[in-house]
């Protein structure tokens, strides 16, 4: 018995010890995520686990459900940086590939989650070493090694060398082998992505004096055929050619006024001055014994050209800071298993040293056709939707079987639209706890992430009476949220949203807005419900919204009386469109759906994390770092929802 | 005596020696903390020559400012991180003669004042920081003073060079 | 205990703490060195793979604070020796630092009041 | 022999602050779980990331418990029981914890990590916010007791101790400790939500051990600081003045460790300038009414 990724070496002595420490510590990084674990039912708090929020700092991976497929080369890179040795435990996951088989496999249960983790400590205590292990690789982690100037990103070799035009040694750069996704945010089209040898050209094919192309001086793998500006850092896309020519005139005519005594190197450059073959540029710079100096001072240097050492010009043309600086910006991927972001979620921000300089977002594991194949039986297409969303299935369970019932003209009965109205504002306290233990994981307040998390588990199996009994604990909760301290400081005038911007649910009522799908519901009116709303539209005005909600959901539920998850409505055979609108936990769903001889063939649905993910980009603009991944928590997104 | 010219000796190359590398390396955050390291080891120095508050404070000093000299370093340089090995020495020729006419002085700032008789017996670290305390509060409270005002035109200046006014900032 | 044993001690902890770490790392060796794979010693970005290096001008928005905290670094120097004999002093003492410390604030509002004190 | 029983000690207290630790982070409380947890790490593999300046990556982990230590070194535990007793001690404590900077400037950027490298940035940010309000309040307490070396200071709390004497300068100095020592509210430079680990992300197996060990250290470092300067260091009746000095600092400690759990993190931005606006205007204030105490009062 011994692990996948067990560490190479004989099982003897120390080592016996230290996997029997290593069985008994248990630090572990959860795929897809905490939060979609306890939306799952999992509780992952109480088996002696330490969650932590870095593979680097982790030996146990353990995959909670099924690995939804945009998320498999994400699992394989986090897998490959937890250092051996390394363990999977797999819960009702299945098929997880890439990664290597899980070392226990248990159902996605809590006895399942108990059961497993005895089994694993077992198999690391006997076997976290073995003298043979094997390599794990995948797809995703495949790479290229290519070289690239500092100071000139549009010079890309397949090979070490020097730079053409200063002179410095290239340094090597590895990118994602082609047609990976591996690589953060790098989607572009493929004819987009030049290989190496398109590369080494890509300096001189102005030779041809015409159509050269437009490429980000930043990001060199950023090529266009039209002026415009860079799809990642926003700087404006300068002429392959224009650089060098430039720099050419430069150093022909106001060059050497530090060292005129050594003209020769302007010469030098004077003599390819308007074209410049590669090989000119490595015999020149083979005699120029200073190459590589200087680069610091404004100074020019001989056989350098002095543009590309000068700072002022050096940045000339890169976007400023709203202080008038300008520094270097660097993409960096926050997710898709980012501890404080959704699960799923890849954000990829552009930092301007500590601020969002530019963001990018996207579902990993956005919905898919809701209608598997021609048409689907109405018992698989409620189930199927119920799957999709695992952070509010009770939500488009119900959105479903109402949208079935219109087209078939059923009508569920009054308790029956009692029930479920209470279930889905029962999954409403849940993915709000859900939420709120997420913010107090992000933010650091693990008290809140602990009580949080420990009262949605209670909560979202719970019938009237067991949710009667933890109301006293949650308003209790909401309360003492509202009045933490630091609380309005953390989260004031963050992610601010305008009357005018589209937002859907908690988003758009904590700025004063009133869509609510509940809003006119006659059961809910029945049962006291009104629409919350704050003012203010920041992070802080959708915390307290929030708790409100949870309170107001708590009344429907004791006064509806009973909770009745809806059953698959019984459809004969019928044929006719419907639709439905729901408010989910995170907003306003709509679903349309055909039947065609009481089979569904058409479904089309809104979900309103599709409208909020949009939201994004306005929220992390120049914000900084802790405040803008607060900002994107605040809308708690489903990725789920967004349309794959 | 011997011991402490041994660890002054130590102390004096190693100071010399993080001064050297703080041009020969290529990254600009090691260029500053080798400074930091070459600072830190004068503090040693005086350690060793029994001056306490001074070592200790030059030791406290070095630390933070040579950080806050770090990252403006990493703002404002190409390539901070020596990625593309670049040389850290420019104007040479200018440099050269710079050095060379400090280290001159240096060493005449040695040799040709009369610094006294050699102190046999070096006040406790108590009595020092104790007596640097009566003279800031008596002879040399003009010094004090005036030290005052010279970091407040310090701030002055540097607030006024560096900073972008408010009423700028909004527009 | 003399003073300069009393840094032959600090200077004693310091090289033993070097010790001390080289034989824990010792000990971990002892049971095997790490072993490289793909993607293993690519810094940890939460799943995504980001192989391009860091290096660059950092923007630090604390750069305001960061010029007058060298100015009131300074003023350090002075308060130490003067916090020593301050009560053998008195009120002399007092008034002096009153002054020096007013001079100093004074610099602080004026950075304050030109947004020296703020995000950049 | 003194030095020995402090460096015992100090070991002991790291252990029990690990154990704290743990029941305020995990939320389980183990007598045994950071001998494992210790054991383990060092069974793990200690990964080097590539493109990184190695000189930094394993120099960040010592220099911080080298820090720490030298630290360590000028608190005192009971009459005699000091490793040094410096007569700038309370200068050389915060030259020793300056160097916590360094290190963790040293630990963000070597592994070329965005994560970290943004974190030590963070940190040195954190440290312009912290630096005064550790400095001031030292300064206010050095005043009253007419010397820098901390079994002095602590001689001098003898009649009242200066949590009552300048409770304002108290309160100053264990937020900014706090600061110091990254602990949550103030864990700006290793957020898990923010950063996913920030200056710690990259350390892994051995060199985590000895990244996490520096940090009990130099939190056990700050809270004996709090005792020495504020808390009448072994100062109290009935039990012995060693055993007065660990209940305090571990108390210290432990409240350190675990306030940050009732709150969520601050924000870099409101950091700094609550520091600057109010901590400085706060710690000149409160260095100016212990001038007149300490010229009126005569303890």
């Amino acid at each position: 018995m011994t692990l996948v990724g067990a560490r190479e070496g004989a099982m003897s002595g120390i080592r016996r010890a230290v996997a029997a420490a290593m069985a008994r510590d248990l630090p572990a990084f959860v795929l897809p995520g905490p939060s979609v674990a306890r939306a799952m039912g999992l509780d992952l708090s109480g088996s002696h686990l330490r969650l932590v929020g870095t593979p680097r700092h982790a030996n146990l991976l353990i995959v909670v459900g099924p690995l939804p497929p945009g998320l498999r080369d994400a699992a394989a890179v986090t897998y490959a940086q937890i250092p051996r040795p390394r363990a999977i435990l797999a819960l009702g996951a299945g098929d997880i590939a890439p990664l290597p088989d899980a070392d226990v496999s248990a159902p996605l249960t809590q006895a399942g989650l108990h059961s497993g983790l005895a089994d694993l400590r077992r198999v690391i205590a006997a076997g976290a070493f073995r003298a043979d292990s094997g390599e794990f690789n995948a797809p995703a982690l495949e790479v290229r090694v290519e070289y690239t100037c500092p100071m000139h990103p549009e010079i890309v070799r397949d090979a070490p060398g020097d730079c053409p035009k200063c002179g410095m040694t290239l340094v090597p750069r590895e990118t994602a082998s082609d047609g990976h996704g591996g690589h953060g945010g790098h989607d572009m089209p493929p004819e987009d992505r030049s290989n190496p040898a398109d590369h080494a050209h890509a300096g001189h094919a102005e030779d041809a004096g015409g159509a050269g192309a437009y490429t980000c001086p930043m990001h060199p793998e950023v090529v266009s055929d039209a002026p415009g500006k860079c799809p990642k850092c926003g700087m404006f896309l300068v002429k392959a050619e224009e650089g060098e020519s430039h720099g050419h005139g430069h150093g022909h005519g106001g060059h050497g006024h530090e060292h005129g005594s050594e003209a020769h190197g302007a010469h030098g450059h004077g003599d390819h001055g308007g074209h410049g073959k590669q090989q000119d540029h490595s015999g020149h710079d083979g005699h120029d014994g200073h190459a590589g100096h200087g680069g610091h001072s404004e100074a020019a240097i001989d056989g350098i050209e002095p543009h590309f050492m000068s700072m002022v010009e050096m940045t000339e043309g890169q976007p400023r800071s709203s202080d008038g600086l300008q520094m270097d910006w660097i993409e960096v991927p926050f997710g898709p298993f980012f501890p404080g972001l959704p699960a799923g979620l890849r954000l990829t921000l552009t930092l301007d040293g500590d601020t969002v300089a530019g963001s990018e977002v996207r579902s990993l594991v956005g919905r898919a056709e809701l209608v598997d194949g021609p048409q689907m039986r109405v018992a698989d297409f409620v189930e199927r939707l119920a799957a999709m969303m695992p952070l509010s299935p009770v939500a488009y369970r119900t959105l479903a079987c109402a949208a079935i019932e219109e087209a078939a003209s059923v009508d569920p009965g009054h308790d029956a639209r009692r029930g479920r109205a209470a279930a889905v504002e029962r999954e409403r306290i849940a993915s709000h706890l859900n939420w709120l233990a997420e913010f107090g994981l992000q933010s650091g307040f693990l008290w809140l992430a602990a009580r949080a998390g420990a009262l949605q588990l209670a909560v979202q199996g719970a019938d009237v009476a067991g949710i009667a009994a933890q109301a006293g604990a949650i308003r209790r909760l909401t309360r003492r949220v509202q009045a933490a301290p630091l609380m309005r400081m953390r989260l004031r005038r963050i992610a601010r949203i305008g009357k005018d911007t589209p937002a859907s649910g908690p988003v758009d009522r904590a700025r004063g807005g009133g869509s609510d799908a509940r809003t006119g519901d006659p059961t809910l009116k029945d049962l006291g419900f009104e629409t919350r709303v704050r003012n203010g539209g920041d992070a802080l005005a959708r915390l307290r919204l929030r708790c409100d909600e949870i309170a107001q959901s708590l009344d429907v539920i004791a006064a509806a009386g009973r909770i009745a998850v809806p059953q698959v409505p019984d459809v004969d055979r019928v044929s006719g469109e419907g639709a439905a609108r729901i408010e989910t936990p995170r907003g306003a769903a709509q679903l349309r759906v055909k039947l065609t001889d009481g089979r569904v063939v058409e479904a089309d649905l809104d979900t309103p994390s599709d409208v909020n993910i949009a939201l994004v980009e306005t929220v992390t603009a120049q914000q900084e770092l802790g405040d803008a991944l607060a900002a994107v928590a605040s809308l708690d997104l489903s990725p789920w929802e967004v349309r794959g | 005596m011997t011991v402490q010219m041994i660890f002054l000796a130590f102390f004096g190359g190693a100071a010399v020696w993080f001064g050297v590398v703080v041009f020969r390396t290529h990254s600009m955050v090691r260029s500053a903390l080798a400074l930091l390291f070459s600072q830190t080891a004068i503090g040693a120095m005086f350690l060793v020559m029994q001056a306490e508050f001074l070592g200790v404070l030059q030791i406290m000093m070095m630390a933070t400012e040579m950080s806050v000299m770090a990252i403006f370093m990493v703002m404002f340089m190409m390539d901070p991180g020596g990625m593309g090995k670049m040389d850290m020495t420019h104007q040479k020729r200018l440099s050269l003669w710079a050095g060379g006419i400090g280290l001159l002085a240096a060493l005449l700032l040695v040799w040709l004042p009369d610094w006294g008789p050699v102190a046999l017996s070096v006040p406790g670290a108590h009595e020092q920081a104790a007596d640097l305390g009566r003279e800031l509060l008596g002879r040399s409270m003009l010094i004090f003073q005036s030290a005052g005002l010279t970091i407040l035109t310090a701030m002055v200046a540097a607030t006024m060079v560096a900073i972008v006014p408010n009423a700028e900032q909004r527009k | 205990m003399s003073e300069l044993s009393q840094y032959a001690i600090l200077f004693g902890l310091s090289v033993g703490v070097f010790g001390f770490v080289l034989s824990l790392y010792g000990f971990a060796r002892a049971i095997g060195r790490a072993r490289a794979e793909p993607g293993k010693d690519v810094p940890a970005t939460a799943g995504t793979l980001s192989r391009d290096p860091v290096w660059v001008r950092y923007h630090a928005r604390y750069a305001g604070y960061a010029l007058l905290f060298l100015a009131f670094d300074m003023e350090m120097a002075f308060m130490y020796p003067w916090a020593v004999v301050y009560r053998e002093e008195g009120l002399i003492a007092l008034l002096d630092m009153g002054v020096f410390l007013a001079i100093l604030f004074l610099g602080l509002l004026y950075g304050w009041s030109q947004g020296a004190l703020r995000r950049q | 022999m003194s030095i020995l029983v402090v460096l015992l000690s100090l070991a002991a207290g790291a252990y029990a602050l690990a154990v704290i630790e743990r029941w305020a982070v995990h939320g389980h409380l183990s007598l045994t779980g950071p001998a494992w947890a210790a054991l383990a790490l060092l069974g793990r593999e200690s990964l080097l990331a590539r493109k990184s300046d190695r000189l930094f990556f394993e120099l960040g982990p010592v220099l911080l418990l080298v820090a720490g230590l030298m630290a360590v070194a000028v608190i005192p535990l009971a009459p005699g029981l000091i490793i040094t007793d410096l007569a700038t001690g309370a200068l050389f404590l915060n030259a020793a914890l300056a160097y916590v900077l360094v290190a963790l400037i040293m630990a963000g950027w070597g592994p070329n990590g965005a994560y970290a490298m943004i974190a030590g940035w963070r940190f040195l940010g954190q440290f312009i916010a912290y630096a005064m309000l550790i400095v001031m309040p030292i300064t206010a307490v050095a005043m009253r007791a007419e010397s820098l070396s901390t079994v002095e200071i602590v001689a001098s709390q003898e009649q009242l101790w200066n949590v009552l004497y300048q409770p304002m300068g108290f309160i100053l100095f264990v937020v900014a400790a706090m600061g110091l020592a990254w602990l949550p509210p103030l864990d700006l430079p290793d957020a898990t939500g923010e950063l996913a680990g920030g200056v710690e992300a990259e350390y892994t197996g051995v060199r985590l051990a000895v990244l996490r060990l520096a940090r009990m250290v130099i939190i056990l470092a700050l809270a004996g600081a709090t005792v020495t300067f504020y808390l009448g260091g072994w100062l109290g009746p009935w039990l012995p003045p060693w055993a007065w000095s660990a209940i305090k600092i571990l108390v210290v400690a432990a409240a350190m460790l675990s306030v940050g759990r009732y709150m969520p993190r601050i924000r870099e931005a409101r950091y700094l300038a609550l520091s600057w606006k109010l901590g400085i205007s706060l710690a000149l204030a409160n260095i100016f009414v212990v001038g007149v105490i300490a010229l009126v009062v005569p303890i």
